[in-house]
């Protein structure tokens, strides 16, 4: 019942071309091992869905320097040149999504939801393209789910079943992706026995867990 | 004392006691060292913080612990940690009482533009746009004009935040307040006079017959 | 072997190791007492938990952990609990692999009806409706007739739970699968014969050449 | 800035023909001290917005069985006679919403969401009245925020600042309804001092909560 793969093997199962969610913020609870092997792999033409893609040399934007991404969906690039520069050059697409309206796109993709009504970015350039609907005389943009082929997960502390815990800033879009992708791969800091971890503490049930990957060598 | 300090003290006086306050990176963040005593609020740090503090001493920063700017911060004793839909919920919903954040134009609809000059600079909005829709009072803190620029003008012509109107502008210069009737100059910085203001807004502003010099703690 | 147990050991054949289940109350329940060896699952209560399981023995009761009708259950190590949003976003967003409920009537369109009778019976939908809009695999579990009625219809008056097509139905008399060309007759029950079957269904049911009698485990 | 009350005078703050969100599954993870309170003090009209009624003797069920209820918006009242009667009968209006809508509903409106689109009930009587949405194919319903102007939460333990940890499946709609109302009240089994809840336990932030009160007679 483990779900503790090889590294190799699990990112060997993410194509080139493929749809990914990358959780983490500013590189905090970004997976470093995944990253490092997709750059290994060579992985090319990735969508990735993350909050920010880091700085050029830090989590995501390592994806972004090897120009392994084609586009990215991110609330902030401010502080990665290299993002910036390619999508200024129209090598690499870039849609901004405000930060809460990304949470709850990924969020909805993740519980079956079409879509939710948020007041942010309405009359600003966010509104393009978007259906306004007006309820109880509020104006509302109706945004729609995202989902992805994979989650990219960094746990605090999984079990072998895949039962996650995140630890502070580090959870940030990590619960909420690992409920939106077809297949989850978590990297954990640290992997212990099923028990271990109490039901109330379970942020993310192993249920929506596909593959486990430790965050040190010793679990393969 | 620098600009950008009378900036930070002044706006530390807005905080109410038990108050849920996100500070944006930059200027704003220095508002946080300069709260009145006794006053004790709460910092949300929008990647998923209630409770943010700086680290407590050298040596002391988890990795796992950060600002929205990916620096390590310290949490106080009852803090509390959650995701970003969370973390958004309560800025969206309603629950933070005030943000305080860093602008590039405010206009006289007390209209705030952050986050892109186009064709310069694309950061993207991050949580700006949420933060300006949802706190219960936002709050600009700038300087008030950019090498010489006004930064508060007529109309924006740089993209909006929101169609919200920010309840404070505080810069260098001055206190300003966006109302229905327009932009009202509430306070003047020490040593600043109305005329000197006045030069160095891009906009109409409503001057009171009395306009006291800014408190600033 | 009384019917219930029939259909519920009928049932659990049709679940497989890993999968996330989701019991009604009622019959359905008793199918995670009837699982094949080897055949691990992990059984959901939309009250908030993931891997719930018998209270292991008397006095082991926990008056905060409780199944949907509030009767006590015990939970298996690897549990996890949440809150109502989370419980619903694991049956509406497609992560719950198999849901088993009662029916009161299921019609030629494969559709169920099972959380009223007007005038009569008002209990509330409940979770039946995200249920069976949102899981992989929607099972009804009932006796073929009540009181000499039948319960599959060719067409449902009583109020939908959902339009979706549910997947099957295992009732005492017959294992039917609703289908695009209709209702397909797969199994009859030990003992009983196609001619058994349609005599006590209301709907026209597809017979195939060849209808094996139901292995039950 | 300890937030703990004396139950009479918190519960004193809710007039007749107030909106309550109470907490709780079948009783479990329901407020008891709130409730006796509620019903010494003889409040009437209330609207309940809750999972469900319980039993006639049990939980929310006292409120209805006393009469105090005008209004019932629950997913489920079907093990509470009474409730099915008085709605027959015309003397308690009753909206019957799904269970995980109610959960979206009740978060939108916590959540500054105007509401969410989900595929539950769709072609069913509870589409009456309700716009419906297609995106990509799939056609949802639009479900609209609920808020009320009191939460009446059950807690697990409690710190001084409001710091909320719920247990197992007495979880269930606490979280979410303490986002989602002008006043939220707590009646919590165990108050224990700032600090003794690590940030990551925390399930509802201190800032969600207006006043405390003890599950048992200690705390007043």
């Amino acid at each position: 019942m483990s779900k503790v793969r090889k590294l190799e093997e699990t990112v060997a199962m993410i194509p080139d071309g493929a749809v990914l969610m990358i959780g983490g913020f500013m590189g905090v609870g970004t997976p470093p091992r995944l990253i490092e092997e997709l750059l290994r792999q060579g992985k090319r033409d990735l969508t990735v869905i993350a909050n920010d893609t880091a700085r050029p040399t830090v989590g995501i934007g390592r994806l972004v320097s090897a120009k392994a991404v084609r586009k990215v969906i991110a609330s902030h690039i401010g502080t990665n040149s290299e993002t910036q520069r390619q999508m200024i050059a129209g090598e690499t697409m870039v849609e901004l999504v405000p930060q809460g309206t990304l949470a709850e796109r990924v969020r909805a993709g993740g519980f079956g939801l079409g879509g939710v009504l948020t007041p942010t970015g309405v009359g600003t350039v966010v509104e393009d393209g978007k259906p306004r609907i007006e309820l109880d005389g509020t104006v509302y943009l109706l945004e729609k789910a995202l989902k992805a082929d994979f989650a990219l997960i960094a746990a605090k502390r999984a079990d072998y079943l895949g039962n996650l815990e995140y630890a502070l800033t580090a959870r940030n879009f990590n619960p909420l992706m690992a409920m939106a992708a077809g297949t989850v791969i978590v990297e954990a800091e640290d992997i212990v026995p099923v028990g271990v971890i109490p039901p109330d503490s379970v942020v993310t049930p192993n249920v929506l867990v596909d593959c486990l990957v430790a965050k040190e060598h010793r679990h393969g | 004392m620098d600009e950008k300090t009378l900036i930070a003290r002044r706006v530390a006086l807005e905080l109410r006691a038990g108050n849920l306050v996100n500070l944006g990176i930059g200027l704003p963040t220095m508002v946080a060292a300069h709260l009145p005593a006794g006053v004790d609020v709460f910092f949300q740090s929008e990647n998923g913080i209630v409770g943010m503090a700086p680290v407590p001493e050298p040596g002391a920063e988890n990795e796992d612990l950060s600002d929205a700017g990916g620096s390590p911060i310290g949490a106080v004793p009852g803090a509390a940690s959650f995701d970003s839909a969370m973390s958004f919920g309560l800025i969206r919903g309603g629950h933070l009482d005030v943000t305080v954040l860093g602008g590039l134009q405010v206009d006289e609809e007390g209209r705030l533009a952050n986050w892109m000059v186009p064709g310069k600079m694309v950061p993207g909005m991050g949580g700006a746009m949420d933060l300006v829709s949802g706190a219960k009072r936002v709050i600009v803190a700038m300087q008030h004009s950019a090498k010489g620029t006004p930064k508060i003008v007529k109309r924006c012509e740089l993209p909006l935040t929101s169609v919200r109107r920010v309840d404070l502008i505080v810069t260098d210069l001055a206190v300003i307040e966006p109302t229905d009737k327009g932009l009202v100059l509430r306070e003047t910085a020490p040593g600043v006079t109305v005329a000197d203001v006045l030069a160095q807004t891009g906009a109409e502003l409503i001057v009171p017959a009395d306009v006291p010099v800014m408190p600033i703690g």
